[in-house]
């Protein structure tokens, strides 16, 4: 079908039968008041009152799960998981469900904004990409694009439109990246994104990656973990352990929490290996220089370095090697220091040295399409992009899916760098922080509104090819576009005879996919229906994707573990800027569901806070929902007091997603951003910035406030049960495995 | 020969009970009971004792009121809790006794008031018109009435025991 | 020989004088007062029509906090009403005299305050305009109220109990009315003989008359009984801890008598004082009172105490928590004032010095009220920010401005129905104290004879 | 009381049977009456979902497309307009219950008219009346939650070939969730 | 007519729930739930699918320091008492909405009827016959029950322009003064019954399911028809050896249940609630 007739396929019927608020009126039935439209020309499988599914793709993280959009009367109303999708499996999670909430959110850009002296007045579409062109055709270097990962053909799309300004200044930036761990997995596995198989792992010991709430992609591994955790009589049920300062929501859920110090990941895996190479069952694939390099790392050091010594090393120690294959992952809390890589490498020697690989660390299949295939982002290109910035290279700034204004460290001053580039264009949904800054804002259609093809980093079980398409009309038909619509036109002021054969971005995608069709499985012989069953299912398995092997190099690894830093007496905390699975870098801030959802550990809503664990306030005087001023040496920021016990004792942490002071109704004026006040320590090897390596003081303010939070008010510090059965636990040993019927 | 209505005030009971025995022990032959009427401000049972028991139907009303209360209450609980959109609660019985006992206990007692209060209207003649009868405001304060009803005769018969026992006022009327 | 309730010497026309001074033209100090009533009134319907238009939530209820003031307020009201009864049935049916004088009052305040807590349960409902769905009358739905809900009961209790008292106050009024007519002109004269129905004292009417009020008299006993047992099942019906006693009824019909009772003492003073009632509502009555209000006052103490030992020594933790939580939660200033006003204050009541004191007695009498409305509260309030589910349990929760403008709009609607039926309604039987005089002169006449 | 309900039941009848002024004055007379149309001919949705839709502009099209002998009538020029321009034409509810009421027309077509057999005129017309003789469609049942009742409570037949016989639901939460 | 309704049917309006015949109670379908708590992960994904599904409104910051939220399906996350300190063993999370009783407390004491249990075995919420009494709350042990204190569609929060567009039109929008509760997504329910009628036949299993079951990532939640005894829920409750009607499973009767998860939140009420929770397991070696 194509595109015209599937615009009047979702051609609206009219809000009538949305039913509106239970008025207080008699039960009276009406006759010739309200109105009742009808299609003008459906298909014949638009039945009014019956919700159809629509394919199409999550872009709410870049884990790129596949969902189905329940369609009724042209409204996309819920989204589903696709079970056709190898990342989601059906499942979907809230990030997800809440992408309605962007299509229809009342804060949307509506139209495009130019800065005419000094402040965003309306402008046309028209005038705007005039703008876009004149300003653009001689930029060349002093030309700078900075988006998010990108995949799928807007990728290339938008590398053909730098190129075609002859810059090479494409910046893909992810404020939470885990580039570090990337480059070891790369140097030690030669892979970057390999896969864990937590469903096959008898024990998991995870350095806070919280890969069931925020990290790569939470919904699989949810779905793994269901198998990790289920008995049954071929394997017995999965440990989990969880070694973080900050307890995450993975580690809420581990049968062992261990509080380690910030930044002594390193150190307590090495301690492990250490232990581990007496035996030589273990010791046989370990070089001898490592094992050497590894000696020094007593279980007396990890005690005093990592806090995690005796009784509790011990039986980490012990479940590694009972229990085969095991998995041991790093986390953004081992990577995000000085000597972040030296952590990720000892964590994954601990791996090599368990003989995971090939076990439950596997390589994906090799991705046949290098031109679309992911390219994910680190922070260091934040910092080059900034620095462009501050020189003055940079004259001319596009933005796209990212909002630097709001995610950048204080320290960066991006804010007023951005002032110094003389054209600013956001491609964007809101009127964000970055926006703002802008000249030129470029409202884009929703997700649920735009065509696009994406391809996941983390990809398991062959390759999978995820098709975006619209999930209805859209919402203001002539002032937002796509983003591909956008620069298709841009490259064909460059280009005109490469592109003029594609009239729109929808076409383009369409012949690029019929294109590729013979590297799909089973797709059909006509053109026409190949595209009809690409939409209709939404996803496209590769056929035969070539299979991949892990051979762990153990060379060159650098582990060279700094000792455990001095006391601070001025800043006596390390700050912990945590990740919300609901607003992750602040994109989601301005959806209502999500900020109305509790967090899940602290049940606060709507709101920053600073998690403090109780012994510690309890020293320094503070009660929940007191004011507290935290200041690092780059700066302060004000917020409530939570106590929380899931903290090393000398550690605290913030929130990050809140303290928007643009965007929308939703997130403006709600909490505080802790990125704010990050110092400028970067992780050593790859330059990324190091987010767990702040230190912090904290002042009691005389202010207080009632904490908004789910959980009920009562006296003492934290909410437990009362000794009444109400979530009962059961010892795993005890526990009766049935055979599957 | 004209019926004549005579009204007899007295300062006290003790005078108009005199009188009254008197009246009664003149055995006047035209005279019987229900002609002579009492008003006094208080209650004074004793009158009966002069001049013999008079039924007071009120508790039959009672009885029936009460009856109909409950039997009709609970007929109409169970009826409407049973109709078509008998919908189960709390894995109770559509129709539970508990519940409708206590209503029905309520209802019994509604019934009753209720018939007993219009008893009490009917059978103490109320409300009575007063321009009837003849009456003193004298009467509510404190003074006894005693009113009788007879044929002229009688009627100066019983004038003379009243003034013997020094009735402050008398008055007479005559009705047709 | 003990003191007399009241002089045996009275003219009977005296009394009629005496009574019927307190309904003629108000004076200056009623208006005001009368003004002063009525704005209290309007507070509460200030805070009824917004809360009507914002919706409940301005009255700061929540989850698990979905009832509150009012209900503790209904609760209060109904308990108030149990004086009337008291005096004017039972009393009545054990021939204590001395209840002459002052059961018309009590009889009043049963039927206001009977009206006031219909008005709670109207405020507390979250979609007013619909109560009617609560009524069980025919519609073209085929739908009816559920008779299985105490709420149900509660309304029906009510509608019968304020009926019946009402006609019982009346009935007992007939002869009183009648004198009125007797001495009033104008309007007033219409009035009366309106609602005295022709009454003319025959011994016929006063025959009906006696049978009709003994027997209603003996109605009302059991229908009060029920009315607060009732109420008191609104609670004990349902399963949450601290409602869930078996002891309930009983508790709360006592708890009602003895609030009643209070009450009763503080109208008591007022009326003597404002209409110079000395010569009826005498000292020695209000000693009577006052002792009765002690036994009552020991009566609840017990049941009291038994709730709280039976719930102390029985295993349901979840109850025993929630008693805990009352006597050291943030509930506990309030529930100990109420042990307190309840339970010790009483005592005071020994002192037959302190029972004369009429100012002594109108301030026990505000604190023993005090206490009860408390002890309502307590019971409404804790076991919500405390039950069975620990995740909702929340303590910090308080009525806002607007359920305690309609608590302070309970009292001044109570006040200006009972300040109209002062000045229409004589507040003191005068046939009854006649009868009393009466037949206190008659005995005396007897004992004399004998002598 | 009664009165009370019987103003209730008075008020909802009072409703029925006003003229509405749609914006085209479908002659349902002509459609159903004088060419005998099946009903669910043209309100296809009705046999497959709750809510019985409006008939789409396409589907009086495909036909009028090819009457010519009406072709110059005003109503089917102001039919084209709308068609030209594929705006969907407004018109108004004329059955339109409150919002907390949901009636199914899925399950009541499939059962009675399909399942029993009955014709149209009885499954349709018994609650939009007899369309035969209207032309724009009136509202001539009252449409009460009581009328549906009297209905509901009674045995109807499942289906024609067994004799067993059901009621309607009597739960309050089928008609309102 | 309702005299005779009421004598046809003596015997049958004299019967109680649960009698013990689960197919005496309910002869086509039961809808209950199956929680495990052991890979409930606690990520509220199961929340914010309720508040899609179900035109739940948000309340804004204010409102939710009142108490005053709607969201019919929370999160609880409870901290051990033991290691309160340090949460050695993690935090305790059940995800808790109406429990659709078998003998629901909140239904008794409705003066309107306007909560009653459906022959399918739910406990439902007729709006429109609400008037907010709040006694079904008053009496509910989960506190599962939400009143609109508010006006919330008119609320600016809830659904600004265009937000109204995601509305479910299968379910109503409530307004002021009206409780509100889980429905075990009603609409989805009947319209698969009214489906399985028209083709003759009982719903399949698997072939309706709530949005929160739908969504979970880790598949915690399983729905169905417990009267089908080949559905996937019924078979978890044979094999965790919980019975609808009983106040205390027999294994419980032991002190030890033989390693048997199955239990149900406050069983011992007698509100005979249809959702099992399997209990949450942690390795002691660990």
């Amino acid at each position: 079908m194509n595109d015209i007739s599937r615009r009047n396929l979702l051609r609206l019927l009219g809000w009538s039968s949305a039913s509106l608020a239970l008025t207080g009126c008699e039960n009276s039935v009406e006759s010739g008041v309200e109105d009742v439209k009808s299609y003008s020309q459906p298909q014949d499988f638009m039945i009014p009152g019956v919700g159809i599914y629509y394919a199409s793709t999550c872009t709410q993280c870049d884990a790129g799960c596949g969902i189905k959009g329940r369609v009724r009367e042209g409204r996309i109303l819920k989204l589903e998981g696709s079970p056709e999708s190898l990342i989601g499996k059906g499942r979907i999670c809230s990030l997800g469900q809440a992408a309605v909430q962007h299509h229809y959110n009342p804060d949307r850009l509506k139209e495009p904004l130019l800065r005419q002296n000094g402040n965003l007045q309306p402008t046309t579409w028209a005038n705007a990409i005039n703008l876009l062109v004149e300003r653009t055709h001689d930029a060349g270097d002093k030309f700078a694009f900075l988006t998010g990962p990108l995949s799928g053909h807007l990728k290339v799309l938008i590398q053909n439109y730098v190129e075609s300004l002859g810059s090479k200044n494409h910046f893909i930036y992810d404020p939470l990246a885990n580039k570090v761990n990337r480059s070891i997995s790369e140097q030690i596995y030669g892979i970057a994104n390999p896969l864990f198989q937590i469903g096959e792992a008898k024990v998991i010991l995870s350095f806070g990656a919280d890969f069931l709430d925020t990290w790569n992609s939470p919904v699989h591994f949810s779905g793994q973990y269901a198998q990790f955790r289920k008995a049954n009589d071929s394997k017995s049920r999965g440990v989990l352990i969880q070694a973080e300062p900050k307890m995450t929501l993975t580690g809420a859920n581990a049968d062992r929490w261990i509080p380690i110090r910030p930044g002594s990941d390193g150190v307590f895996a090495l301690g492990l290996v250490n232990a581990l190479l007496e035996d030589p069952a273990y010791s046989k694939n370990v070089p001898a220089p490592i094992a050497e390099a590894v000696r020094g790392y007593s279980k007396a050091r990890v005690d005093k370095e990592a806090g995690a010594g005796g009784e509790v090393f011990d039986r980490v120690l012990a479940l590694l090697r009972q229990r085969s294959p095991s998995l041991v992952l790093s986390g953004p809390s081992a990577e995000g220091h000085v000597h972040g890589a030296q952590n990720a490498a000892a964590i994954m020697l601990l791996n090599v040295v368990l003989g995971n690989i090939g076990k439950t660390i596997t390589a994906p299949a090799k991705n046949p399409f290098p031109q679309i295939a992911p390219a994910e982002g680190d922070t260091a290109a934040l910092s080059a992009f900034n620095d462009g910035l501050a020189q003055g290279r940079f004259q001319t700034v596009f933005t796209y899916s990212v909002n630097p204004a709001f995610t950048a460290p204080g320290f960066m001053k991006l804010h007023e760098n951005l002032k110094k580039a003389q054209f600013r264009v956001a491609f964007a949904h809101y009127r964000d922080e970055t926006a703002e800054a802008a000249d030129l804002i470029l409202p884009l259609d929703s997700a649920m509104e735009d065509w696009g093809t994406h391809l996941a980093a983390y990809q398991p079980d062959g390759v999978q090819l995820h098709m975006q398409q619209p999930l209805m009309e859209k919402l203001y038909p002539d002032s937002t576009r796509s983003l591909g619509d956008v620069l298709l036109t841009l490259l064909k002021q460059r280009h005109p005879d490469e592109y003029k054969q594609w009239p729109d971005y929808y076409a383009y995608l369409k012949s690029a996919m019929i294109q590729n069709k013979p590297s799909f499985k089973d797709a059909a012989e006509d053109d026409e229906e190949f595209w009809y069953q690409t939409l209709s299912h939404g996803v496209l398995n590769v056929k035969n994707a070539q299979e991949q092997r892990i051979t762990p190099d153990l060379k060159s690894l650098n582990l060279a573990l700094p000792g455990s830093p001095e006391q601070d007496q001025e800043y006596p905390f390390q700050l912990v800027p945590s990740v919300r699975s609901n607003l992750r870098d602040g994109r989601h801030a301005n959806l209502p569901w999500l900020q109305e959802t509790p967090d899940p550990l602290t049940t606060i809503v709507w709101d920053s806070w600073m998690e403090i664990h109780p012994a510690t306030a309890q020293r320094l005087g503070i009660s929940e929902g007191d004011i507290l001023e935290i200041s690092s040496k780059t700066g302060s920021l004000k917020t409530q007091a939570y106590l929380f016990p899931g903290l090393q004792r000398d550690t605290v942490a913030i929130p990050i997603g809140q303290g928007h002071e643009a965007m929308g109704r939703y997130a403006k004026g709600a909490g505080v951003n802790p990125m704010k006040i990050l110092e400028p320590v970067f992780e050593g090897s790859t330059g990324e910035i190091a987010m767990y390596a702040t230190r912090v003081k904290i002042r009691k303010t005389n202010e207080r406030v009632n904490v908004v939070k789910d959980e009920g008010w009562r006296p003492g510090a934290i909410n437990t049960q009362l000794n009444r059965k109400i979530v009962v636990t059961m010892a795993a040993s005890k526990v009766a495995v049935f055979r599957e019927d | 020969m004209s019926t004549v209505r005579i009204l007899g005030l007295f300062n006290d009971f003790d005078l108009a009970s005199y009188a009254l025995r008197e009246v009664r022990d003149a055995y006047l032959p035209a005279l019987n009971r229900d002609d002579i009427t009492i008003k006094s401000p208080i209650e004074h049972p004793d009158v009966e004792e002069l001049l013999g028991y008079r039924p007071a139907p009120i508790r039959r009303y009672t009885l029936i009121g009460s009856l109909l209360g409950g039997i009709l209450g609970f007929l109409f609980l169970a009826s409407s809790q049973g109709n078509f959109f008998a919908q189960q609660k709390g894995g109770k019985p559509i129709i539970p006794f508990p519940p409708d006992i206590v209503l029905t206990y309520e209802m019994l007692i509604l019934g009753g008031v209720y018939i007993t209060v219009l008893g009490f209207l009917i059978s103490a003649g109320l409300p009575a018109r007063m321009k009837s009868e003849l009456y003193n405001t004298k009467i509510s304060e404190d003074q006894i009435g005693v009113l009788v009803k007879s044929d002229a005769r009688t009627i100066a018969e019983i004038k003379k025991i009243f003034e013997k026992h020094l009735a402050i006022s008398i008055t007479e009327e005559v009705i047709e | 020989m003990e003191e007399k309730d009241i002089r045996d010497d009275i003219a009977w026309a005296q009394i009629n004088v005496d009574v019927l001074r307190s309904i003629e033209k108000p004076r200056l100090s009623f208006w005001l007062l009368f003004c002063f009533a009525g704005c209290l009134f309007l507070i509460g319907v200030a805070c009824e029509v917004y809360q009507w238009r914002k919706g409940l939530g301005v009255a700061n209820f929540d989850n698990p906090h979905v009832w509150g003031l009012y209900i503790a307020s209904f609760i209060f009201w109904i308990g108030m009403s149990h004086s009337g009864t008291l005096l004017s049935a039972i009393l009545h049916i054990i021939h204590a005299d001395w209840r002459k004088p002052i059961y018309r009052f009590a009889e009043a305040m049963t039927t206001f305050s009977l009206m006031t807590a219909g008005l709670f349960v109207m405020v507390h409902l979250g979609r007013l305009w619909k109560f009617y769905y609560s009524l069980p009358y025919p519609n073209e739905r085929w739908t009816w109220p559920n008779f299985q809900s105490p709420l149900l009961w509660d309304a029906m209790a009510i509608f019968t109990y304020l009926t019946s008292s009402i006609l019982f106050l009346y009935v007992g009024a007939i002869p009183d009315f009648a004198i009125c007519r007797d001495n009033a002109t104008g309007w007033r004269k219409h009035f009366y003989s309106w609602l005295s129905l022709g009454w003319m004292g025959t011994d016929r009417q006063w025959r009906n008359f006696r049978v009709t009020y003994l027997t209603i008299a003996c109605f009302l006993i059991p229908l009060a009984v029920s009315v607060h047992s009732i109420v008191a099942s609104d609670f004990a019906m349902s399963q949450q801890p601290g409602w869930h006693v078996t002891s309930f009824p009983p508790y709360f019909v006592a708890g009602a008598l003895y609030s009643g009772c209070a009450a009763i003492i503080t109208l008591f003073i007022v009326l003597r004082h404002t209409f110079r009632f000395e010569e009826y509502m005498t000292l020695p009555i209000l000693d009577k009172i006052g002792r009765l209000t002690f036994v009552i006052a020991m009566v609840w103490t017990y049941l009291n105490f038994v709730e709280y030992a039976s719930v102390w020594y029985g295993d349901d933790m979840y109850a025993k928590d929630l008693l805990i939580q009352k006597a050291t939660g943030p509930y506990s200033p309030f529930w100990w004032t109420m042990n307190f006003c309840g339970s010790v204050i009483p005592f005071l009541l020994i002192s037959k010095t302190i029972r004369g004191n009429l100012t002594a007695m109108m301030i026990i009498s505000l604190l023993l009220n005090l206490g009860m409305w408390l002890e309502r509260w307590m019971i409404v309030a804790p076991t919500f920010s405390h039950g069975y589910y620990p995740w909702t349990m929340d303590h910090n929760q308080w009525p806002s401005f607007v359920q305690w403008g309609m608590v302070l709009g309970s009292f001044g609607w109570f006040g200006l129905l009972f300040m109209l039926f002062c000045k229409l309604v004589p507040s003191v039987s005068m046939y009854e104290v006649k009868e009393m005089v009466y037949h206190r002169t008659l005995a005396q006449k007897k004992y004399a004879r004998e002598a | 009381m009664l009165l009370l309900s019987a103003t209730a039941l008075g008020s909802s009848v009072a409703a029925a049977g006003d003229k509405i002024g749609q914006p085209i004055e479908f002659p349902h007379d002509i459609h159903a009456g004088k060419m005998g149309i099946n009903c669910m001919f043209c309100h296809t949705y009705a046999r497959r979902s709750a809510v019985s839709g409006i008939p789409p502009l396409k589907k009086c099209i495909d036909c009028h497309e090819n009457i010519d002998s009406v072709k110059d009538k005003p109503r089917i020029k102001k039919l084209f307009e709308y068609w030209k321009t594929k705006q969907p034409i407004p018109w108004k509810k004329v059955h339109d219950l409150p919002d907390f009421v949901r009636f199914n027309h899925e399950r009541h077509i499939q059962r009675f008219y399909f399942q029993q057999g009955r014709p149209v005129e009885e499954v349709c017309g018994f609650c939009h009346g007899d369309v035969k003789s209207m032309t724009v469609a009136e509202k001539v049942k009252p449409i009460t939650m009581g009328w549906c009742v009297s209905c509901h409570e009674q045995d109807h037949h499942v289906d024609t070939a067994t004799a067993k016989t059901t009621n309607g639901p009597n739960d309050c939460s089928y008609c309102h969730k | 007519m309702s005299i005779r309704t009421m004598l046809e049917n003596w015997e049958k309006y004299r019967t109680t729930h649960p009698s013990g015949d689960l197919h005496k109670d309910h002869p086509e379908y039961k809808w209950a739930m199956a929680i495990d708590l052991d890979t409930c992960t606690g990520c509220n994904a199961c929340v914010v699918a309720c508040y899609a599904e179900n035109n739940v409104p948000v309340v804004g910051k204010e409102r939710f320091e009142h108490g005053q939220t709607m969201h019919w399906i929370r999160i609880e996350r409870y901290w051990n008492d033991e290691d309160a300190d340090t949460p050695n063993q993690g935090a305790q999370f059940l995800p808790m909405m109406c429990q659709q009783c078998e003998a629901a407390p909140c239904e008794t004491v409705c003066p309107v009827g306007a909560t009653n249990h459906t022959p399918d075995g739910l406990n439902s919420q007729i709006y429109n016959r609400c008037i907010g009494s709040r006694y079904c709350s008053a009496n509910c042990p989960y506190k599962v029950r939400y009143f609109n204190w508010y006006d919330y569609p008119e609320q600016e929060i809830a659904w600004p322009e265009p937000l109204p567009m995601q509305l479910n039109p299968d379910i109503t929008v409530r307004t002021k003064g009206i409780m509100e509760k889980c429905t075990f997504c009603i609409q989805r329910l009947r319209t698969a019954q009214s489906t399985a009628r028209t083709e003759g036949r009982l719903v399949k299993d698997g072939e309706v399911t709530t949005a929160c079951a739908q969504a979970c990532p880790t598949g915690a939640i399983t729905f169905g028809n417990l009267a089908d005894p080949y559905s996937q829920v019924a078979k978890m409750w044979r094999q965790q050896q919980v019975e609808l009607h009983k106040d205390r499973q027999d294994k419980d009767k032991t002190g030890d249940n033989g390693g048997v998860r199955g239990y149900r939140v406050l069983e011992e009420l007698r509100a005979y609630p249809s959702i099992m929770y399997l209990e949450r397991v942690r390795d002691t070696n660990a």
